[in-house]
């Protein structure tokens, strides 16, 4: 498993962070109270189902919340940047991309399709006043080359001759390029297949460590994250319901979800009649409930408090958690 | 907007810049030959193209002309030949001299272009038998007596002179040899009879390489939809000839020109119809003016014979008496038209000279409902629920015709059917797309009634051929009348080839035939019998005489002219061209 | 560039057909007119006070080389024509091939069409792109709405209003064809400024009626590009704005510039109306004219020009996406 | 009982005049399924699972080979005559969003089948209602809440739902679905698979499940046999359980490696093969078309192509010259 | 059981047509510019239809009001034979909104039937439709019309529109079939195709629904399309003259009553000036609201 080697990783601690999203129905919350710290030099993995708030909760990260969402409260501090959420104009601009690499969900199309790779990459160069075009072109080729491209072919060539597979790997040297130290992954392998996915996960892996960074991978699927990821999120609602140490929170997961996401995956191995469906559906904007627990219609283990009160996240060494169950369960 | 001109001379009677328009030639073009035969030449007869002599509108004599070319003519008594006098100096633009050769060759051209006088047509009326050059400025020619014509003259006249230095490659050298052998019968005749007309293409395709003009002016330049002509400095007259310059602008339609007028942007222009608001916008606009002339034309309603109920004379009576014709004048041709007061198939104006006598004694045909009614019943035609119907019990609509683009005689069909109406005759105005479809469609017998130009003076033959010609069934070949059953040859309106008139028979057709070798005394009588015919019998019902308006404006020129026998317009001459060369027209500065 | 001479091929031999088809269609057409060019010139003659016989004498003349051979025989000669690029003579013009007519008269055709269209082009795709930001708002609504009326508005309509304004009501700009004649022609300052007077309501007309295409085209690519991922992205990457703006720009207005080439080739077509209205003696006009005098040489040769025209901006459309397209350049269709 | 033999599809797509781009999509595919059974496909992207599909569900047509349904051979019909047999193969598409028409209700949708039903059975419009109420009870749906409703007011499970709902309408006896969870929240996922599998059980309709996950193979038919399908080919085939845990042909061995391993529930697997580049469409005229990627080649993969065969102490088919049993999938923690 | 169910569906159905037109009702409500548009159009459906009735077949003139500037009694003055112009304009309408409609529906019955049949059969006959729809966009529709209306005479608006419609379904064609070939590809599509439901379902009850906006688009875009073609025909004079029509109208008042020349006949030319302008917006203001009415989705929001 990758560890922080150079040490010089900033961290990232989000604190409180709450977005809401502006409908016909009033401004509604996508990620909500949400606290989390990106330890320096580690990988987190956040797992959630569709609309649960991940990518919400990493475009925070950049404070890049798109209309008509907007950041409502909450702080996102980044070592040697400060907090994100105040950034405006060209501090915000020069942070992102310099400071903060962000992959973006659907890097397929992460590309402007009328222009080359490179000078994309000149573009991007330029915009963060990169004197050494050759030294930048030069770094692009070596991290291509670092995830089994052919850097110079590939920098000359339009993002449709490009397969998915590379095109990601194009979006992380993207990310990568002007020495960013933070970076976030959002659903770095949906729609790749098995053998491309594993490529990639191996990719961000070693590139992690070979550049000591700060990393986030953002994924509805437990098994890209119990393969790259140190820490996980486990998010539902809009809500971070669990995190801890990925082997922990996998091997023994305390929130009710987490138990149930995990039952529900079918295994290669083992007893297959074992695997159980949750029961119930995730909730989306409009129908998380305004107070009490996020996940209250779908548990079984269902009290009156739930009805009424968020719980609240409770530290318990490494791990959190989100629920009234879970504290009682300790305190009994 | 003035500014940037280009020109030098400033010779004779003041300078200036006068502008006009020739609205019988829609779209100036650049590319186009300074050639007075091509469709599209860019050439201004009276300005730049001279005629052996201008043609005016005499009500009664077609002969009268003033001079172009030739200053002076005599016609020989028996109309058998005319002796041209040329002008004693007139010279080309380029500064040779005009030549009875030049006069000659010019005729050449036109008998390839089949010229009234000089047709090829063997027995043609009037045509020209002999060209002989007296001398240098004097020449004879002849008419073909076989087949005379009292207007022989007249065609002479309309002859355009051409620089035969500049076109002698048209004509080949044995041209009048060719013109001789034409003449006779058999093939060789008709063979060159056709290497003629052949030549006639050549003509039309001609494009000098820059315009040598005998006239006032000199074509400068044309732009699309502008032509600029300067004065000729060896013009005969030039001392006299007002302006420096001359703009032609390009004709697109009627209500360019009522832009133009209105904002006084023409010192003169021909008539072009125009709705009473508008004429009293131009009439308003500072130094405009409209100067009225004689114009031997009228319109009328014509019927188609073989179609019922047409057939029947009573029920032309009877529509006679319903049409206003007053009111169908005002709401159509305020300006450029007088209704007419009896329908003789003459112009009022010339009928007063030709048959002062005659004229009181007819059916005015007065607006009367109550004779209409009597009429209508006399035909069989009866009245059912407020509406007439046809003897047979049909329904009856009384279908106009006129060509897409006529407007006011659009306007006049909708009023007629507005006064039909509102007396019980269901009516329709249909338009065809065209003149020459509505023209063709009416030769076949397509329409059961259309309006018909009349009237068209002043040679007596021309004004009944219209209602007793090749419509009606007579035709007039190298003098030998014969007359073919409605439906056939072109016979469309389908009259009575016999009239009793005054309780005698007549053939109007074998008349107006006649008039075409008469002299204006032997004719006299003749017209008064076709005028009785015609107004008994109406083949058409003339509604309104047209009136040669023109356009003027005193702010820049004057010296327009006042009396009622204004040139002959219509044809290709600009009548303003000839005022300016005979130095009538005066600068105002 | 042989994907680019490979589709040039394939377009010249389907223009070439479809040549071929258009003549075909315009010569049966045209042999099927009734009312004939002579009867139109005997009638002019006959009330300029020609008798009639002379008048069919004279019109005889004119149109004596009337071929007395087959239609079939006539349309083969036509094609033959064709081919050798001649379109015969012009009947109102003797001796004038249609081509040199056309010749003459594209150039008055081309001018304002280029010149309207360019601005109307240049004027819709800025407030295009701004309506496509503030589409939220009211403006937004404001030049959607009033974008889509002044497309819908005919260009005839258009047209009318702004003679009866700028020409009637408050005199200041000439409507009467393209040049006043007392400027002579050439590269001096007069010709040029009357030239340019002239040119003002046609080309303004022009404009006007395109412009609302242009905002909603316009708008509806922006969104669209907006909507993309890579914007996004880009933004994310921490591009400067005016590099993304470059981006949206570029990617919004490629579609737009085949519209454009295609516009321009059918406005060669559409420019009756202005023609007719402003008297600017283009291609419009020449086919309205050879219509009424029945110049069937001329009405052909004009309109199968103008479907020429409609070809080659096809083509040159399609040449111009793949050239500017790198998806399409390297052989994959753009979605 | 449908049954496959060789089948070929080869896709031509039209290019520029200069002649057509194939795409061999299948190069001779043989498959059988019982009645009842179950059959998985899997393979990487574009190795021709989807065409497959829908050439089994009669929704393509192939250049070559013979499809069997219930002993009827399709080859002898004329393409109007089998569709009713093909008719009792329905495809579950991968995507719930536009497998149903936007603008129709969930009882339009269901109407439609069931009106062509008992027009064919003489039945009357009562029974449609009836049995659209039942096929939506039989997925799990309240068909009181879930029939006036348009597609766009369900979730995506609901609508796959109502997607196999319509397939039912015509009792089929096979199910092929095409990645028909992949689009669905992790959390329902297996929802919809245990309805598969309990139609399987209740209602004997065999399943053809097409998917990238190995896993989920397994959960709906462990009793059926995996097909491994490499570039055209099924390279290996046999039990599913077998397959897995002792796959012999490289190509699997690398397929089922690159599955994540569950950190803190499993530990990876004994002899993990490295997953392998991305394809990148290579020669196939001759030799083994795994050969540029296999990291076991002999020279014989050069020049010979394996067929798919049984040999000696391997229970299950496969097309390799060199089959050795690795043992890559993760193992459960509970296990060591 | 069965006697209960039957009325249910049947008042289903109906309650689903009802919550059809509510929605319906709540997309023209939402914004006031689209009912505006309605009223607009229904004024125009009404006025053509029921509009000539208001009048005699024949309207009357007043030889002394000829072309008379706008007054109380005759609201656009009166033409140059002493009419009312808002009653030409009304009685008018007809001839314009006949053949507007008649394009409209032959434009897109044949666009629509073309380009189904294009994109739902595909290979050889889409080929050859293709080829010449292509052609067909690439002859150039005024020009054409010029030439034609040299052969043909536009009798009636029904054969004005006739002519109109064979000219102008091609851009329709083109795009159903882009349409079709998109939606073909959809899963529903496929699954009819699967479930044996025959090809007329699918066509008419899959396809064309989901085709309806765009269908209804160009339905409306056509007409404006139409009343510009012939109103424009009919101004340039090209065709025969048809006493009750904008187009005769518009040309009579440029070329007889100098309309931009004199202002008493200023209203003669406004008048069908502004009934196609509002005409057009009515039109724009409800091609506005179509997508929302035909998407089950935007109608309910
Ligand atoms: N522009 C927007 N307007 C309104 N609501 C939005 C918008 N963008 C996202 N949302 C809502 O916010 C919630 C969170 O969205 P987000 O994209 O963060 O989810 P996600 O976890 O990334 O989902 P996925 O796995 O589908 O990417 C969702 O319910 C979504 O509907
Ligand atoms: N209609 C088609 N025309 C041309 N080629 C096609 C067509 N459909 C599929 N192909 C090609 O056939 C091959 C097999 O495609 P198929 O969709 O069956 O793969 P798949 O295994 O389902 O892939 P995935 O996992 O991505 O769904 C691919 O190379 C694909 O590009
Ligand atoms: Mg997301
Ligand atoms: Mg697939």
């Amino acid at each position: 498993m990758a560890q922080a080697t150079t040490g010089q990783a900033p961290g990232v601690r989000v604190d409180g962070l709450t977005v809401v999203y502006k409908t016909p129905a009033g401004e509604l919350p996508a990620v909500r109270d949400v606290s989390l710290t990106l330890e320096p030099g580690s990988i987190t993995g956040i797992v959630g189902e569709s609309g649960s708030g991940k990518s919400t909760l990493a475009l925070s990260l950049l404070n890049a919340v798109q209309p008509p969402g907007r950041i409502s409260a909450g702080s996102v501090e980044i070592d040697g940047l400060g907090d994100v959420v105040g950034f405006e104009g060209e501090r915000l601009r020069k942070a992102r991309g310099a400071h903060i690499g962000y992959v973006f969900q659907a890097a397929q199309n992460s590309l402007n399709p009328l222009k080359t790779v490179g000078k994309q990459l000149l573009d991007l160069g330029r915009s963060h006043g990169v004197e050494d075009r050759r030294g930048l072109l030069r770094e692009a080729q070596e991290l291509l080359g670092r995830m089994g491209l052919d850097g110079a072919r590939v920098l000359d060539s339009y993002q449709h001759e490009l397969s998915g597979g590379m095109r990601q790997r194009v979006g992380i040297m993207l990310a990568l390029v002007l020495n960013a130290q933070v970076v976030v992954l959002d659903e770095p392998t949906t729609a790749l297949d098995m053998i491309t996915q594993a490529n990639i996960l191996k990719i961000v892996r070693e590139v992690h460590a070979e550049r000591g960074l700060t990393t986030l991978v953002i994924t509805h699927d437990i098994g890209v994250v119990a393969e790259v990821a140190d820490r996980l999120a486990v998010m539902y609602g809009g809500r971070l319901v669990e995190q801890g140490p990925t082997r922990q929170v996998l091997g023994d997961p305390r929130h009710p979800y987490t138990k149930g996401l995990i039952k529900a995956i079918p295994r290669l191995v083992g007893d297959i009649d074992q695997a159980r469906a949750l029961p119930g559906r995730p909730p989306t904007l409009a129908t998380v409930p305004k107070a009490g627990c996020v996940f209250r219609e779908r548990c079984a283990l269902r009290m009156d408090i739930c009805d009424t009160d968020d719980p609240a996240a409770v530290a318990h060494g490494p791990r959190i958690v989100a629920c009234h169950a879970v504290k009682v369960k300790e305190h009994a | 907007s003035g500014g940037g001109t280009t020109n030098k001379s400033s010779s004779g009677g003041g300078g200036g810049l006068f502008t006009t328009i020739d609205v019988n030639r829609p779209g100036l073009e650049q590319s186009a030959p300074a050639n007075p035969y091509a469709p599209k030449g860019n050439s201004f007869v009276g300005y730049n193209a001279m005629n052996i002599a201008w043609v005016k509108n005499h009500l009664t004599d077609p002969n009268q002309a003033l001079p172009g070319i030739a200053a002076s003519w005599e016609i020989a008594p028996d109309n058998s030949a005319i002796t041209l006098k040329l002008q004693p100096n007139a010279k080309w633009s380029d500064g040779k001299p005009v030549t009875a050769e030049d006069v000659k060759f010019s005729i050449g051209v036109a008998y390839t272009q089949g010229s009234t006088a000089f047709s090829i047509t063997p027995g043609a009326a009037g045509a020209a038998a002999e060209v002989t050059v007296v001398d240098d400025a004097t020449l004879k020619i002849t008419q073909d007596m076989a087949n005379p014509s009292p207007k022989f003259a007249r065609g002479v006249f309309d002859t355009i002179v051409l620089p035969a230095h500049v076109w002698s490659s048209v004509l080949p050298a044995d041209f009048w040899d060719k013109l001789k052998a034409s003449r006779g019968d058999g093939a060789d005749a008709e063979k060159a009879r056709e290497e003629i007309l052949a030549l006639g293409e050549k003509v039309l395709a001609f494009a000098p390489p820059k315009d040598v003009s005998a006239g006032p002016f000199v074509l400068e330049r044309v732009n699309p939809g502008e032509a600029l002509l300067v004065k000729n400095k060896n013009f005969f007259n030039a001392a006299n000839v007002a302006p420096d310059q001359v703009k032609f602008l390009n004709y697109t339609g009627n209500e360019q020109i009522w832009n133009y007028l209105t904002a006084g942007k023409l010192d003169h222009s021909a008539f072009v119809a125009a709705p009473t608001d508008v004429m009293n916008r131009i009439k308003a606009a500072p130094g405009s003016d409209v100067i009225k002339g004689y114009s031997p034309v009228a319109v009328g309603l014509a019927f188609n014979q073989s179609k019922k109920p047409y057939d029947n004379v009573h029920v032309r009576r009877g529509l006679a008496h319903l049409i206003n014709r007053e009111e169908v004048t005002k709401v159509a041709s305020p300006e450029g038209g007088t209704a007419a007061v009896t329908t003789t198939g003459i112009h009022q104006k010339a009928a007063q000279a030709w048959i002062p006598d005659t004229l009181g004694a007819l059916e005015p045909y007065k607006t009367d409902v109550a004779k209409a009614e009597e009429e209508f019943k006399t035909a069989g035609l009866t009245k059912k629920d407020g509406k007439w119907t046809l003897a047979d019990g049909k329904p009856w609509k009384v279908s106009m015709h006129a060509p897409a683009g006529f407007s006011d005689w659009l306007s006049a069909q909708e009023n007629i059917k507005s006064q039909l109406i509102k007396v019980g005759i269901d009516a329709e105005v249909v338009t065809t797309a065209d003149f020459p479809l509505y023209l063709e469609e009416l030769d076949a017998g397509k329409y059961d009634a259309g309006f018909w130009l009349m009237a068209l003076g002043p040679a007596p033959y021309d004004i009944y051929q219209r209602l007793y010609g090749r419509s009606n069934g007579w035709n007039n070949i190298a003098g030998k009348v014969s007359h073919s059953p409605a439906g056939k040859n072109g016979n469309w309106m389908g009259g009575p080839e016999e009239i009793e008139v005054d309780g005698t028979k007549v053939n109007p057709g074998e008349l107006t035939a006649k008039l075409n070798s008469s002299t204006e005394e032997e004719a006299k009588p003749i017209m008064a019998q076709l005028a009785k015919a015609a107004n008994q019998d109406l083949p058409v019902i003339q509604l309104w005489d047209y009136v040669n308006n023109q356009f003027v404006n005193n702010s820049r020129f004057t010296g327009w002219p006042t009396d009622d026998e204004i040139l002959r317009s219509g044809a290709k001459v600009l009548l303003s061209g000839v005022w300016i060369q005979t130095g009538m027209i005066k600068s105002k500065s | 560039m042989t994907l680019i001479a490979r589709r040039l091929a394939g377009h010249l031999a389907r223009g070439f057909v479809m040549i071929l088809v258009v003549a075909t269609i315009s010569f049966f057409i045209v042999n099927n007119i009734p009312g004939d060019p002579m009867a139109a010139r005997f009638e002019k003659l006959v009330e300029g006070g020609m008798s009639p016989e002379a008048a069919a004498q004279a019109v005889k003349v004119l149109y004596g080389f009337q071929p007395d051979t087959s239609l079939w025989q006539q349309y083969l000669d036509y094609m033959a024509g064709l081919l050798r690029l001649d379109l015969g003579e012009s009947i109102t013009r003797p001796g004038t091939p249609v081509l040199d007519v056309l010749a003459e008269k594209t150039k008055w055709t081309v001018l304002p069409v280029l010149a309207g269209t360019l601005l109307s082009f240049l004027v819709g795709i800025i407030l295009g792109v701004y309506a496509a930001i503030k589409r939220k708002g009211k403006l937004g609504d404001l030049l959607a709405i009033s974008g889509s009326l002044l497309h819908g508005i005919p260009q005839y309509v258009l047209a009318m209003l702004l003679v009866v304004i700028f020409a009637t009501l408050i005199p200041i700009l000439p409507a009467d064809g393209p040049v006043d004649i007392l400027f002579e022609p050439g590269l001096n300052a007069g010709y040029l400024g009357s030239l340019a007077e002239h040119a003002v309501l046609p080309v303004v007309t022009y404009a006007l009626s395109a412009y609302g295409g242009w905002i909603l085209a316009m708008k509806s690519s922006v969104v669209t590009v907006l909507g993309d991922d890579f914007i996004l992205a880009s933004e994310l990457r921490g591009m400067k704005r005016s590099i993304v703006f470059r981006y949206i720009a570029r990617n919004a207005i490629l579609p737009l510039f085949t519209i454009l080439a295609l516009s321009l080739g059918l406005l060669l077509g559409g420019a009756v109306f202005i023609e007719k209205i402003f008297n600017y003696p283009g291609l419009g006009l020449l086919l309205i004219d050879s219509v009424n005098e029945r110049d069937y040489a001329t009405m052909s040769g004009a309109f199968l020009l103008i479907t020429v025209a409609i070809i080659i901006a096809n083509i040159v459309a399609d040449l111009f996406y793949t050239v500017i397209d790198p998806r399409v350049r390297s052989g994959e269709e753009a979605a | 009982m449908i049954t496959g033999n060789g089948i070929v599809k080869t896709f031509k797509q039209r290019g520029n005049m200069l002649g057509a781009r194939e795409v061999r999509a299948l190069r001779g595919v043989d498959f059988s399924i019982p009645k009842g059974g179950a059959a998985s496909f899997i393979g990487e992207s574009g190795c021709g699972k989807t065409t497959l599909g829908r050439i089994i569900a009669g929704l393509e047509t192939y250049d070559d080979g013979e499809i069997v349904i219930d002993g009827v051979p399709m080859s002898s019909l004329t393409l109007k005559r089998r569709q009713p047999h093909f008719r009792k193969i329905q495809m579950i598409h991968q995507d719930p969003y536009s497998a149903l028409n936007p603008t129709r209700t969930v009882h339009q949708t269901l109407r439609a089948p069931l009106a062509l039903r008992a027009k064919q059975t003489g039945r009357s419009k009562a029974w449609m209602d009836e049995r659209a109420a039942e096929v939506l009870s039989l997925v799990g749906l309240d068909p009181a809440t879930v029939l006036a409703r348009y597609p766009h007011q369900l979730s995506g499970g609901m609508r796959q739902r109502v997607v196999i709902a319509r397939a039912l309408t015509v009792d089929p006896e096979m199910l092929v679905a095409d990645e028909a969870v992949s689009m669905i929240d992790v959390s329902l996922r297996l929802g919809i698979l245990a309805l598969l599998k309990d139609l399987r059980e209740r209602l004997g309709v065999s399943v053809l499940f097409i998917t990238h996950d190995v896993a989920t193979a397994r959960y709906i038919g462990d009793d059926g046999d995996l097909y491994v399908i490499y570039r055209g080919q099924v390279v290996e085939r046999g039990p599913v359980d077998t397959v897995i845990a002792d796959p012999v042909h490289p190509y699997t061995q690398s397929l089922l490696s690159a599955i994540p391993v569950l950190h803190g529930l499993e530990l990876p697997g004994e002899q993990p093969v490295v997953p392998l580049e991305a394809l990148n469409a290579g020669q196939d005229d001759v030799g083994c078309l795994f050969a540029p990627r296999c990291p076991f080649r002999g020279e014989r993969c050069d020049t010979e192509r394996p067929l798919l065969q049984l040999t000696e102490g391997v229970p299950q088919e496969h097309a390799c010259f060199h089959p050795e049993r690795r043992s890559v999938i993760a193992r459960p923690m509970s296990e060591v | 059981m069965s006697a209960t169910l039957i009325p249910e569906t049947a008042s289903a159905t109906t309650t689903m047509r009802r919550n059809f037109w509510s929605g319906v009702w709540r997309v023209m409500k939402r914004k006031p510019s689209r009912m505006a548009g309605v009223v607009i159009l229904v004024g125009f459906a009404f006025m053509g239809a029921f509009g000539p009735m208001f009048f005699p077949d024949h309207l009357p003139g007043d030889v002394n009001a000829l072309t008379k500037p706008p007054s109380w009694e005759h609201w656009f003055g009166t033409d140059p034979q002493g009419r009312d112009v808002l009653a030409l304009v009304i009685t008018g309408s007809r001839y314009v909104l006949l053949c507007a409609t008649v394009t409209a529906v032959i434009t897109v019955v044949l666009g629509t039937a073309l380009g189904l049949f294009s994109g739902f059969k595909r290979g050889r006959w889409d080929t050859v439709l293709m080829r010449i729809t292509d052609m067909k966009l690439t002859i150039p529709g005024l020009p054409l019309l010029l030439v034609l209306a040299t052969v043909w005479k536009f009798s009636s608006p029904i054969q004005m529109g006739l002519v109109l419609g064979l000219l102008g379904w091609g851009g329709v064609a083109r795009a159903v079939r882009a349409q079709t070939l998109s939606l073909r590809e959809r899963g529903f599509i496929e699954a009819a195709r699967g479930l044996g439901l025959s090809t007329s379902h699918i066509v008419g009850r899959e396809l064309l629904p989901s085709m309806a906006p765009y269908i209804a688009m160009n339905m409306l875009i056509s007409v404006t399309g139409a009343v510009y073609a012939q109103v424009g025909l009919f101004f340039l004079g090209v065709l025969p003259y048809e006493s009750d029509n904008w187009g005769v109208m518009l040309n009579l008042a440029v070329f007889q009553a100098g309309a931009m020349i004199q202002p008493n006949a200023l209203g003669y030319l406004l008048a069908p000036l502004l009934a196609i302008m509002l005409l057009t917006l009515g039109i724009v203001l409800v091609v506005d609201a179509m997508d929302e009415i035909f998407n089950p989705r935007l109608r309910e929001e």
